[in-house]
C-alpha cells in the first residue's frame, strides 16, 4: 500500500527533523550551529530520491486512495521547498548564532516547518492539505517570535499567530461546508460532484471561505495586514522564509483547490481572485512606495507580488474555455523565480544591514561605495523583483502575462494594464534603494573600512548560489519553463 | 577603422561608375574638376592653411586660378569650336525609386557661368590676398572663401535639382562664415546669420519645388525634367506652374529680390573682396541662374511663374535703386545698386528675354565686382565705409579712380561700356513684350542709378577729404584685379553685339533643349529702347552732377535732394527690416519660444510629475490613510452607525491585531456580499 | 569564414563586450589601465566583427536576413535564439559598435565624477551588448530582452555619474537632484512604454504562435491581424517605441537625461539609443501591422511635424547648451518619424539615414558639449562666447557639427530630412495626401527654424568676444583623445553627406523588400 | 434531526467564535475564541460525516485532525502569550503596537 520510494524524500526530511531535534540534546553550547550541518546534509540526502523519482518513468504515484500522490507537481514543489530551506538555512546559521538562543529548536522548527510544504505538494485532499498547511505555520508563529527577549519579534509572532489560527478556522470551515456539499474530501471527488452543486450558496460560500483562508497565506490585499509587522519584526530569516516558503505552501494550497479541486467552478473563483489579484498588485505597490524600511519595503513587494502571481488564475477563471494548464505553468514559474530572487533580496538584506547596522534605506546611502560587493548583489536582486531582464524576474512576469493574453476577453487586459502599469510602480521603489545605495553619499558616521567580521560564509553562500541562478534563470529561462510545464500537467485533469 | 567601418558597407554596395549621358569631349569629360579642386583646396587650406607662407592663400588662388583656365578654356571651344553639351554622373546613393548622383553638366550656359565665376573669383581672390594683409585670421578667411566658390561652381554644374540644393545651401553657409567673417562684433555675425536664414526660408520654396517636381517626372535630373517639358508631359503641366512658382521662390532668396532683399546689404559686414564675388559671380546670380537654368519649364507650362518674375523684378529695380541714393556707406550704396540690377535680370527673365537676363548676369558681373573692389580699395585706403569720411581720392588713389570710373559708367550704361549693351537688351525686351510699366520703371531705374553713381563718385573722389590720416593709393596686389576687371567692364559687352556678334547668345543657348524654348533673341538694336535708356543714363549723371558735384557741406548733403515723406521710409529702408524683426524673428525667438518652453515645462512635464507625486502621494494615503488607520475609522462608524456593542467596540479600535483580524474578516464578507450581487 | 557566417559573427559582436564587462570585474578597482585597455580592446574586438559582418553582407541581397541563426531558446513559450542582419540593421549595428569604441577612446582621459572608471566602462559595456543585441534580434523576446537591458546601465550612468546640480521642478515647490531626477523619470518612462511594448508583443506570439519576427511579418503582410486586436496591440507597440524615440509629447524625459548624463552618456543616449525607438518601428510595428500602420500614419505624422516644431522653438528659449541639444533631439527624431509615417520606401529609407546621421551629429554634438562643459564648467550660453577665439579646433569643429545638424546638404544630416519631406508629398497610396503635404511645408518650415536656433547657439558659444571671466583661464584646445574620438565622426558626418549609398547601399533595398511585403 | 440544525448551531458557535476574536482583549480569551471557531467546523464535519454516512469516516476524521491540531495551536499560542507576559506583564493584545508606523 504505501511506495516507501514515493514517501523516502518525506521520511527523509521527517528523520531530519527527528534528527536535529536529537542533535540538540548532544551537542555542546559552541557547536549548535552542528545541527544545521545536519539538516543541511538531510535535505540533501532528500533530494536523491526525488531525482530517482524523476528520472524514473512509473508516472503518477498515487497513495490512499490517491489522498497523497507523488506526482511532477509534487515533487517540483519538494525541491523547491528543500532548496529554500536549505538556502535559509545557510542564510540563518550566522543569524542565529548571534542570538545565542536555542539553535537546535530552531533548525528542528524551521524543517518542521519545510516538511509541511512537501506534505502540501503532494496532498490532493482536505485532510491533508490543512494538516500539511497547520504544519507549516505552526512552526513558523515560533519562528517569528524567535528572538523572545525582543518584543517587536513577540508582537510579530502573536499578530502572525492570531491572525492565522483564525484564518485556518475559516479556511477549516470553508472546507467543511464544501465537504458538505460534495460529500468528498479528495480532490478528484470534489471536482466530480462539483458539477451538480455549482449554484448551491452554501458551495460558493464555501469555496470562498478557502479562499479566504489561502489568501491569508499568500498574504493577498485584503488579508495582509499582519505581513510587514510579521516580517519586520521577525528575524530576518525568518522573514524570508515565510515570504518564500510560507508563502508558496499557500499558493500551493491555492493551486491544488482552484485548479484541481474547484476546476469544475471556475466562475466562482475567478472573479474572486480577480479582484485580490487586482488589489495586491495596486494596493501592495502604492505602499512599498512609501516605506523606509527595508523589511518593510519587501513585505508590501511581495504582497504585491501575491498580486502577480494571481494574475493567471483570475485569468483563467474569467475565459470560458481557457486553458488552466497556462496559467498552471505561469503561477508555478512566477513562485519558482520569485522564491529565487526575493530569498536573494533577504540574504542581501542581513548582509546590508549587518554592514551599516540598520535597516532604514537612508541609513544605506552609499553603501555602493563602501561595499560594492554586497550592493551590486542587492541591485540584482531587486532589480530581478522588479522584472528588468535580463535578471530573472522578466520571465515571470512575461509568462504572467502570456497567460494573461492567451485567452483574453476585456476583464483580462484590464487586469494586464493594471498588472502593467503596477510594473512599472514597483520599479520605482526597487530604484529607490538603489538610488540610496549608489547615488547618495554615505553618512558621515559609517566605517568605510570592511568590519573584520564581514560577511559569513554560509550567508555569501546563499546569495552567491541565488545571484547565479538569478542570472542564469533569466538568460536561459528555459530552465524553470521546463519545471512548471511538467508541474502543470495536473492542472489538465 | 571607423571610417573604414562606415565606408565598407558603401564600398562593397558598388560604385556603379560614371555614366556619360553624350559626349563632349575630354576637356568636358573632366569637367568636375571645376568642381572638385575649389573643395579639395578649401579641405586642404583648414587642415594645413596655417602652416602655409601665405595662410593658405596660395592655394586658394591656384584653385580658382585653375577654374579660370579651366572655364576660359571650355568658352573658347564652345565659341570657336563644336558647342560643347555633356553631361556626366556618379551615382551616390539611392531612395526608393530615386537615384541620387553627383553630376555635371558641362553646356554653353554652365561653361557661361564657369568663366564668369572663375575670371571674377580670381580676381577677387587675388585682391584678397592684398586686402587681407595682416588679417585676423586669414586662413579661415581663405578656407570659407574656396569652398564659397567651389558651392557656386556645384550649383552651376549641376545636372540634377538635388545637386543644385546642396550647391545652392553650400553657397549660402559659406556666405554665412564669410559675411561673419569679423564675428567678435555681433552685428557681423548677426549680419552672417540673417543673410543665411532669409535665404533658408526662400529655401523652403525651391526644396518643396525640387520635390514636386522629382516626385513628377521620377528623376532630379534636369535634363530629363527638360525632356518632359519638351514632350508636353500632362502630369507635369499640371503641377508646373507651383514648381515654377516655387523655384522662383527659391530664387528669390539668393537674388534678393524683394521682399527676401533684406540680407543682401547687411552682408556687407564682411571683408570687401567678398561683396565682390558675392555681389557680382556668385551667390546672387543663383537664383538668375537657376530660372534660366530651368527656362524652358517656366516658358512653355509656366508662363505664370514669368509674369511673377517680371513684377518682382520690376519691384525690386525701382525700390533698390532709390534706396541707393540716400546710403552713406558706399558698399550699400553698391549693395542695393546690385539689388537693382538683379531686379533688371529677374524682370528680363520674366519677360521671356533669357539670353538679354543672362547677358547682363555676364557682363554686371565683372562691372560690379570691379566697383565693390574699388570701394574696397577706398575702404582699405581710408579706414571706413562712410562716404562721409572720403572726399578728393581723385589724386590720391588715381588708378582706383579710373577703374571705378569705368565700372561706373558701364553701371549707367554709357554707351560701348559692357552695361550699355546688356541694360539695353532687357529694356528692348521689355518693350518686345509690351510690357510698358515696366519698361518705364526700368528707363526710370536707369536715371536712378546714373544719380547715386554719380553722388558716390563725387562723395567719394571729388572734393574735399574729410576723413582722419593720409590715403594711399593699394597696392599693386590689388590694383591689378581691378585694372583686368575694368578691361574685361569695358569690353565685355562686345560679344553680344545684335546682329554683330551674337556670341553670347550662341553660348547661352547651346544645351540639350532646343533653341526654340529658350526666349527671343533681337538680331538688332531697338532704338526707341536704347535712346531713352541713354538719355535716362545722362539725364541722372547730370541731376548729380548738378546736385553734388564739387563737395562742399557734406552734412548738408542729405538735404539736397531732400523728398519729405520719401526719405523718413528710404532710411528706414521701407520699414521692412522692421516688420520683419519685430513682427516675426523677435516674437518667435521671444514670447513664441518661451511660450512652447514654458508648456514643455509647465504642462507636459508638469503633467508627467503629477502622475509620479500622485502616485507616490496616493501611496501615503493608502498606506497611512487606509492600511494602517482606515480599519480604526471604519470599525468606529460602523459602531457608532450601528450602536451595536458601542462600548465593547471602541476599545479594540487601538488593538491592531484585532483590526487585522477584523480586516480579515471584514475582507471575506464583502467578497461574499460581491460576488452574491453579481452572481443574483 | 563558415562558423562566421552561421550566426557566430553576429553573435560576437553582439556578447563580446559582455564578456568584455565580465572580465572587468575581476579586475582591481585601482588598476585603472588595465581595465581601459580591456574594455577598448573588447570593444574593438566587436567593431572588428561588425565590419567584418559588413563585408560578408550580401548587398545584391540586402532585403533578406543574413549571417543569422536560430537556436532553440525557450521552446516553451516557443521563443528562439533568432538573429539576422539585413540592410536596415547592418548600418545600425556597425554605428553602434564604433560609437561604443569611440565613447571608450574619449572616456579615457575624461572620466566624470565620482571617478571609478571601472564601474563605468563596464556599464558602457552592458549598453553595447544590448544595443547591438537589439539590431540583430529578429524575435521578438530576444529583442525585448536586448531593448530592456539598456535601461539599467543608462539608469546608473546618469545617477551615478550625472549632473549634480539642483534643479527647481516647474510647478513643484521642491528641488531635486538633476541626475536623480533625470534617470528615475528616464528609467521609468521607458518601463512604462516597454511594459504595453511587451503586452503587444505577447499578443502577437499568442496569436501567431511565433515570436519570430520574420514569421510575423509574413502573416502580417498576409492580413492575419486586424481589428481591435491589431489596433490594440499597435497602440501598445506604439506607446512602446514612441517614448523611446521620443515623441512628442511623450519626449519630456529627453532634455532631462540628456542634460543630467555624463558626456559620453549623452552621446550613447543620443547616437543609439534613441534609434532603438524607430528601428523598432521599422523593423517590427510596420510590417507585422501594416494596416494598422496605414490608419495610424496620419496621427504619427502629425505627432512628428508637431515634434519637428516644437523641439525647434522649444531650443529658441534654452539658456543650457546641452538641453538645446537634448531638444534638437525632439525636432530631429521628428524628420525621422515623419519619414517612417510616409510608409513609403523614400520615406523609411530617409528614417534610416536620419537615424544613422543623428547618431554621428549628435553624438559629436554631445562629445563637444561634454568637453565644453569640462572646460568652462558651465553650460550656461549666457557666460559663454567666443569660444572659438579660446579654442578655433574645438570651436571650428562645433561650427562644423551645428552645420551638420542643421541639415546642410552635403553633410549627412541633409538626406534624411530631405528625403523625409520628399516622402511625406507623396505618402504610401491611401494615406491622406492633405496631412501628409501640410506635413512636408510645416517640416520645411521646421528645417529654418532649426537653422535659426544652431546658428544663435552658436552665435552665443561660438562667436564674440569671450567674457571677462574667463580672462585668466588658461584653456587648452582639443587634446588628442577628445581628436581620436571625434574625427572618425567628422569624417563619417562628411562621407554619409557626400556618399549616402554608405547608408543607402545596403538600407534601400531592405526597405523597398519589407515594404513590398507589407503593402504590395 | 436534520443537517440544517446542525449547521446552525455551527454557524452560531462560529459567528461567537468570530466575535470574541475581534472584541476580547486579553490574548487568552481570543485563544478560546479561535477554539470556539474550530468546534464549530467540527460539529459540521461530523454531522455532514454522518449525514452522507461516509464509507471513509471522512467527516470524522478531519473533526479528529482538527482537534489535534487544535491542541497543537493552543499550545503554541499560549507559549506565545507567556512570552509576552513575560516581557510586558501584560497580555492584552491591543497594547502591542511598537510595530504601527
Amino acid at each position: 500500500m504505501f511506495d516507501y520510494h514515493a514517501l523516502a524524500p518525506d521520511f527523509i526530511v521527517a528523520g531530519t527533523v527527528l534528527a536535529v531535534l536529537g542533535a540538540d540534546l548532544f551537542l555542546p553550547a559552541g557547536r549548535k550551529w552542528l545541527s544545521a550541518v545536519v539538516g543541511i546534509l538531510g535535505l540533501t540526502l532528500a533530494l536523491i530520491p526525488i531525482a530517482t523519482l524523476a528520472a524514473g518513468d512509473e508516472g503518477v504515484r498515487a497513495m490512499l486512495d490517491g489522498s497523497y500522490v507523488i506526482d511532477d507537481f509534487a515533487l517540483v514543489l519538494k525541491v523547491f521547498f528543500i532548496l529554500t530551506g536549505y538556502i535559509v538555512l545557510l542564510m540563518s546559521v550566522a543569524y542565529i548564532e548571534e542570538d545565542r538562543y536555542y539553535q537546535g529548536e530552531y533548525y528542528f522548527l524551521l524543517l518542521a516547518s519545510l516538511l509541511g510544504g512537501m506534505v502540501m505538494a503532494s496532498s490532493r485532499d482536505l485532510v491533508t492539505l490543512f494538516v500539511g498547511l497547520e504544519l507549516v505555520s505552526g512552526p513558523a508563529f515560533l519562528l517569528a517570535g524567535w528572538r523572545k527577549a525582543d518584543s517587536r519579534s513577540n508582537e510579530a509572532a502573536l499578530k502572525f499567530f492570531v491572525i492565522g489560527v483564525l484564518s485556518a478556522a475559516i479556511l477549516v470551515y470553508g472546507m467543511s461546508l464544501v465537504y458538505g456539499m460534495t460529500g468528498s474530501l479528495t480532490f478528484e471527488g470534489i471536482r466530480a460532484a462539483s458539477a451538480s452543486v455549482a449554484e448551491e450558496p452554501v458551495f460558493v460560500l464555501g469555496i470562498l471561505l478557502v479562499l479566504v483562508g489561502f489568501g491569508f497565506k499568500i498574504s493577498a490585499v485584503p488579508f495582509h495586514f499582519w505581513a510587514p509587522d510579521t516580517y519586520e519584526g521577525a528575524p530576518t530569516p525568518v522573514t524570508a522564509y515565510l515570504s518564500v516558503g510560507s508563502k508558496a505552501a499557500g499558493f500551493v494550497g491555492v493551486l491544488l483547490v482552484t485548479y484541481v479541486a474547484f476546476g469544475g467552478a471556475p466562475d466562482i473563483w475567478g472573479p474572486t481572485l480577480w479582484i485580490l489579484a487586482a488589489l495586491s498588485m495596486v494596493v501592495g505597490n502604492l505602499i512599498a512606495l512609501r516605506q523606509e524600511n527595508i523589511v518593510r519595503l519587501l513585505a508590501y513587494s511581495s504582497i504585491a507580488h501575491a498580486g502577480f502571481m494571481l494574475v493567471p488564475f483570475a485569468a483563467a477563471g474569467l475565459v470560458e474555455g481557457a486553458s488552466l494548464n497556462q496559467a498552471f505553468e505561469a503561477t508555478v514559474s512566477y513562485v519558482l523565480i520569485y522564491g529565487i530572487m526575493n530569498l536573494g533580496a533577504f540574504a542581501v538584506v542581513i548582509a546590508a544591514a549587518r554592514r551599516t547596522g540598520s535597516g532604514q534605506i537612508r541609513d544605506w546611502a552609499g553603501l555602493g561605495s563602501y561595499a560594492p560587493g554586497i550592493s551590486i548583489l542587492l541591485t540584482l536582486f531587486l532589480f530581478s523583483l522588479a522584472g528588468i531582464p535580463p535578471l530573472a524576474g522578466w520571465y515571470a512576469k512575461f509568462v504572467m502575462f502570456l497567460a494573461v493574453l492567451q485567452d483574453a476577453n476585456g476583464w483580462t487586459i484590464v487586469l494586464a494594464a493594471i498588472a502593467a502599469v503596477n510594473a512599472v510602480i514597483a520599479l520605482y521603489y526597487y530604484a529607490r534603494v538603489v538610488q540610496s545605495v549608489w547615488m547618495d553619499a554615505p553618512p558621515e558616521h559609517i566605517n568605510p573600512e570592511p568590519e573584520p567580521t564581514g560577511v559569513s560564509p554560509s550567508l555569501g553562500l546563499a546569495f552567491g548560489m541565488l545571484a547565479v541562478a538569478v542570472v542564469v534563470v533569466g538568460v536561459f529561462p528555459e530552465l524553470i519553463a521546463q519545471f512548471a510545464k511538467a508541474a502543470s500537467l495536473i492542472a489538465g485533469g | 577603422m571607423v571610417t573604414a567601418a562606415l565606408l565598407g558597407p558603401a564600398v562593397l554596395a558598388a560604385i556603379d561608375g560614371a555614366v556619360e549621358r553624350s559626349d563632349g569631349g575630354v576637356l568636358a569629360a573632366g569637367a568636375w574638376l571645376i568642381v572638385l579642386v575649389p573643395f579639395v583646396a578649401a579641405l586642404a587650406i583648414t587642415l594645413f592653411g596655417k602652416r602655409l607662407p601665405r595662410h593658405g592663400a596660395e592655394l586658394a588662388v591656384a584653385a580658382v586660378g585653375f577654374v579660370a583656365l579651366y572655364g576660359t578654356a571650355l568658352l573658347l571651344t564652345t565659341l570657336f569650336g563644336d558647342g560643347i553639351v555633356h553631361e556626366g554622373a556618379v551615382k551616390i546613393g539611392e531612395f526608393g525609386g530615386f537615384e541620387i548622383e553627383w553630376a555635371w553638366v558641362v553646356d554653353g550656359l554652365s561653361i557661361m557661368m564657369f568663366f564668369v565665376v572663375g575670371v571674377v573669383s580670381t580676381a577677387c581672390f587675388v585682391y584678397a590676398v592684398g586686402y587681407l594683409e595682416g588679417d585676423v585670421r586669414p586662413t579661415a578667411f581663405f578656407a570659407s572663401f574656396t569652398l564659397f566658390a567651389g558651392a557656386m561652381l556645384m550649383l552651376v554644374s549641376a545636372a540634377n535639382l538635388i545637386q543644385l540644393l546642396i550647391g545652392w545651401e553650400l553657397v549660402g553657409v559659406s556666405s554665412y562664415l564669410l559675411i561673419g567673417h569679423y564675428w567678435e562684433q555681433k552685428e557681423n555675425s548677426s549680419a552672417g546669420m540673417k543673410a543665411f536664414l532669409v535665404n533658408k526660408i526662400a529655401d523652403i520654396g525651391l526644396m518643396i519645388g525640387i520635390i514636386i517636381a522629382g516626385i513628377t517626372v521620377g528623376s532630379f535630373t534636369i535634363s530629363k525634367i527638360m525632356e518632359k517639358v519638351v514632350e508636353s508631359d500632362a502630369a507635369l503641366d499640371d503641377v508646373a506652374v507651383i514648381i515654377a512658382v516655387l523655384l522662383f521662390i527659391g530664387a528669390m532668396g539668393k537674388s534678393a529680390q524683394f521682399p527676401f532683399h533684406v540680407w543682401l546689404p547687411d552682408a556687407m559686414a564682411g571683408p570687401t573682396p567678398v561683396s565682390a564675388l558675392m555681389h557680382a559671380a556668385t551667390m546672387v546670380t543663383a537664383g538668375v541662374y537657376l530660372v534660366a537654368r530651368m527656362f524652358p519649364l517656366f516658358e512653355e507650362m509656366a508662363h505664370e511663374a514669368l509674369d511673377v518674375a517680371l513684377v518682382i523684378g520690376a519691384i525690386t529695380l525701382v525700390i533698390a535703386g532709390l534706396l541707393a541714393i540716400v546710403q552713406d556707406d558706399i558698399k550699400r550704396v553698391l549693395a542695393y545698386s546690385t539689388l537693382s540690377q538683379l531686379g533688371y535680370m529677374v524682370a528680363a527673365l520674366g519677360a521671356g528675354a533669357y539670353t538679354a537676363g543672362l547677358f547682363h548676369l555676364f557682363t554686371h558681373a565683372f562691372f560690379k565686382s570691379l566697383l565693390f573692389l574699388g570701394a574696397g580699395s577706398v575702404i582699405h585706403a581710408v579706414h571706413s565705409n562712410n562716404m562721409s569720411d572720403m572726399g578728393g581720392l581723385r589724386k590720391d588713389m588715381p588708378r582706383t579712380f579710373w577703374t571705378f570710373m569705368i565700372g561706373s559708367a558701364a553701371l549707367a550704361g554709357l554707351p560701348i561700356f559692357s552695361g550699355f549693351f546688356s541694360k539695353d537688351e532687357i529694356l528692348a525686351a521689355f518693350r518686345e513684350g509690351d510690357h510698358t510699366i515696366v519698361f518705364l520703371l526700368g528707363v526710370a531705374t536707369a536715371f536712378i542709378t546714373a544719380l547715386y553713381m554719380t553722388r558716390a563718385i563725387s562723395l567719394t573722389f571729388f572734393g574735399r577729404y574729410k576723413g582722419d590720416g593720409h590715403p594711399h593709393e593699394s597696392p599693386s596686389i590689388m590694383v591689378y584685379p581691378m585694372i583686368g576687371l575694368a578691361g574685361a567692364a569695358a569690353t565685355a559687352g562686345f560679344i553680344n553685339i545684335p546682329g554683330l556678334t551674337d556670341w553670347f547668345y550662341k553660348l547661352v543657348t547651346t544645351r540639350l533643349v532646343p533653341a526654340e524654348l529658350l526666349g527671343e533673341h533681337a538680331t538688332s538694336f531697338d532704338w526707341t529702347a536704347l535712346g531713352l535708356g541713354v538719355l535716362a543714363g545722362v539725364a541722372g549723371i547730370a541731376l548729380g552732377y548738378r546736385l553734388y558735384y564739387p563737395d562742399a557741406a557734406t552734412q548738408q548733403e542729405r538735404d539736397r535732394l531732400y523728398i519729405p515723406g520719401l526719405w523718413p521710409v528710404l532710411e528706414n529702408k521701407y520699414y521692412i527690416d522692421d516688420l520683419y524683426m519685430n513682427g516675426i524673428v523677435n516674437p518667435i525667438k521671444g514670447p513664441v519660444a518661451r511660450f512652447i518652453n514654458w508648456t514643455n515645462s509647465y504642462i507636459i512635464d508638469f503633467v508627467v510629475n503629477v502622475v509620479g507625486f500622485a502616485t507616490r502621494s496616493l501611496g501615503w494615503v493608502v498606506y497611512s490613510g487606509i492600511d494602517q488607520r482606515g480599519i480604526d475609522l471604519a470599525i468606529n462608524e460602523a459602531g457608532a452607525a450601528t450602536g451595536f456593542a458601542g462600548s465593547k467596540l471602541r476599545y479594540i479600535q487601538t488593538g491592531k491585531v484585532q483590526q487585522y483580524a477584523a480586516a480579515l474578516f471584514g475582507g471575506a464578507i464583502v467578497l461574499v456580499i460581491g460576488f452574491w450581487i453579481s452572481v443574483t | 569564414m563558415e562558423w562566421f557566417d552561421n550566426g557566430w559573427g553576429l553573435s560576437l559582436v553582439v556578447f563580446l563586450p559582455l564578456v568584455g564587462a565580465l572580465a572587468l570585474l575581476a579586475v582591481p578597482k585601482k588598476d585603472e589601465e588595465t581595465a581601459k585597455w580591456l574594455a577598448l580592446f573588447t570593444a574593438i574586438a566587436s567593431l572588428f566583427f561588425g565590419v567584418v559582418a559588413a563585408f560578408r553582407f550580401d548587398y545584391g541581397d540586402a532585403g533578406a536576413l543574413q549571417l543569422g541563426t536560430k537556436l532553440s531558446w525557450i521552446p516553451s513559450i516557443g521563443s528562439d535564439y533568432e538573429i539576422g542582419l539585413d540592410g536596415i540593421s547592418l548600418p545600425m549595428l556597425v554605428l553602434s559598435a564604433a560609437i561604443v569604441v569611440l565613447a571608450i577612446v574619449y572616456s579615457w582621459d575624461h572620466w566624470p565624477e565620482p571617478h571609478n572608471p571601472k564601474g563605468f566602462l563596464i556599464l558602457i559595456l552592458f549598453l553595447a551588448t544590448g544595443m547591438a543585441g537589439t539590431f540583430v534580434a529578429q524575435d521578438l523576446v530576444l529583442f525585448f530582452i536586448f531593448f530592456e537591458l539598456v535601461l539599467l546601465p543608462m539608469y546608473f550612468m546618469i545617477g551615478i555619474w550625472g549632473d549634480k546640480s539642483k534643479v527647481k521642478l516647474p510647478g513643484f515647490n521642491r528641488e531635486v537632484e538633476t541626475r536623480l531626477y533625470a534617470s528615475i523619470k528616464f528609467f521609468l518612462f521607458t518601463l512604462f512604454g516597454s511594459a504595453f511594448m511587451l503586452l503587444g508583443f505577447l499578443a502577437l506570439g499568442l496569436k501567431a504562435d511565433t515570436f519570430s519576427i520574420p514569421e510575423l511579418a509574413d502573416l502580417g503582410a498576409s492580413g492575419a491581424f486586424t481589428g481591435t486586436f491589431a489596433f490594440l496591440v499597435f497602440g501598445a507597440l506604439f506607446l512602446g517605441f514612441a517614448v523611446k524615440v521620443p515623441m512628442w509629447p511623450l519626449h519630456t524625459w529627453l532634455p532631462d537625461a540628456h542634460t543630467a548624463a555624463p558626456t559620453v552618456g549623452s552621446v550613447l543616449l543620443a547616437a543609439i539609443l534613441l534609434k532603438l525607438g524607430s528601428y523598432g518601428f521599422i523593423r517590427i510595428a510596420i510590417p507585422i501591422l501594416p494596416d494598422e500602420a496605414k490608419s495610424w500614419a496620419p496621427a504619427i505624422a502629425i505627432l512628428a511635424v508637431i515634434a519637428i516644431i516644437y523641439g525647434s522653438l522649444a531650443c529658441l528659449a534654452q539658456t543650457d547648451m546641452k538641453r538645446l541639444i537634448a531638444f534638437s533631439s525632439v525636432g530631429h527624431m521628428g524628420f525621422v518619424m515623419l519619414g517612417i509615417a510616409t510608409l513609403t520606401p523614400v520615406g523609411i529609407t530617409a528614417a534610416v539615414i536620419g537615424m544613422v546621421a543623428h547618431g554621428v551629429i549628435t553624438g559629436m554634438l554631445f562629445f563637444l558639449a561634454g568637453s565644453m562643459q569640462h572646460r568652462y564648467h558651465t553650460r550656461e550660453m549666457a557666460r559663454l562666447g567666443g569660444n572659438l577665439k579660446l579654442m578655433p579646433i574645438l570651436g571650428g569643429m562645433l561650427g562644423f557639427t551645428a552645420m551638420a545638424s542643421l541639415g546642410l546638404p552635403g553633410l549627412a544630416g541633409f538626406w534624411g530630412e530631405f528625403m523625409a519631406l520628399l516622402g511625406s508629398y507623396q505618402p504610401l497610396e491611401g494615406l491622406s495626401l492633405g496631412v501628409f503635404r501640410t506635413s512636408m511645408v510645416i517640416g520645411a518650415i521646421g528645417t529654418v527654424l532649426t537653422a535659426g536656433y544652431l546658428l544663435w547657439m552658436l552665435q552665443k558659444v561660438n562667436l564674440g568676444e569671450p567674457k571677462a571671466e574667463w580672462d585668466d583661464h588658461e584653456f587648452h584646445d582639443v587634446d588628442k583623445y577628445e581628436m581620436a574620438a571625434w574625427v572618425p565622426l567628422l569624417i563619417a558626418i562628411v562621407a554619409i553627406g557626400v556618399f549616402p549609398k554608405i547608408v543607402t547601399g545596403a538600407a534601400n533595398d531592405a526597405v523597398q523588400v519589407l515594404m513590398d511585403k507589407a503593402f504590395f | 434531526m436534520t443537517i440544517a440544525q446542525f449547521l446552525v448551531l455551527s454557524a452560531a458557535l462560529f459567528s461567537i467564535g468570530i466575535y470574541g476574536v475581534l472584541v476580547r482583549r486579553n490574548a487568552v480569551l481570543v485563544l478560546l475564541s479561535v477554539e470556539l471557531m474550530l468546534a464549530a467546523v467540527n460539529i459540521n464535519f461530523v454531522a455532514f460525516g454522518r449525514y452522507f454516512a461516509d464509507a471513509t469516516a471522512g467527516g470524522q476524521m478531519f473533526a479528529l485532525f482538527i482537534i489535534t491540531v487544535a491542541a497543537a495551536e493552543v499550545g503554541i499560542g499560549l507559549a506565545i502569550v507567556l512570552l509576552i507576559f513575560r516581557n510586558r506583564a501584560s497580555a492584552n493584545i491591543d497594547e502591542l503596537d511598537v510595530l504601527k508606523w
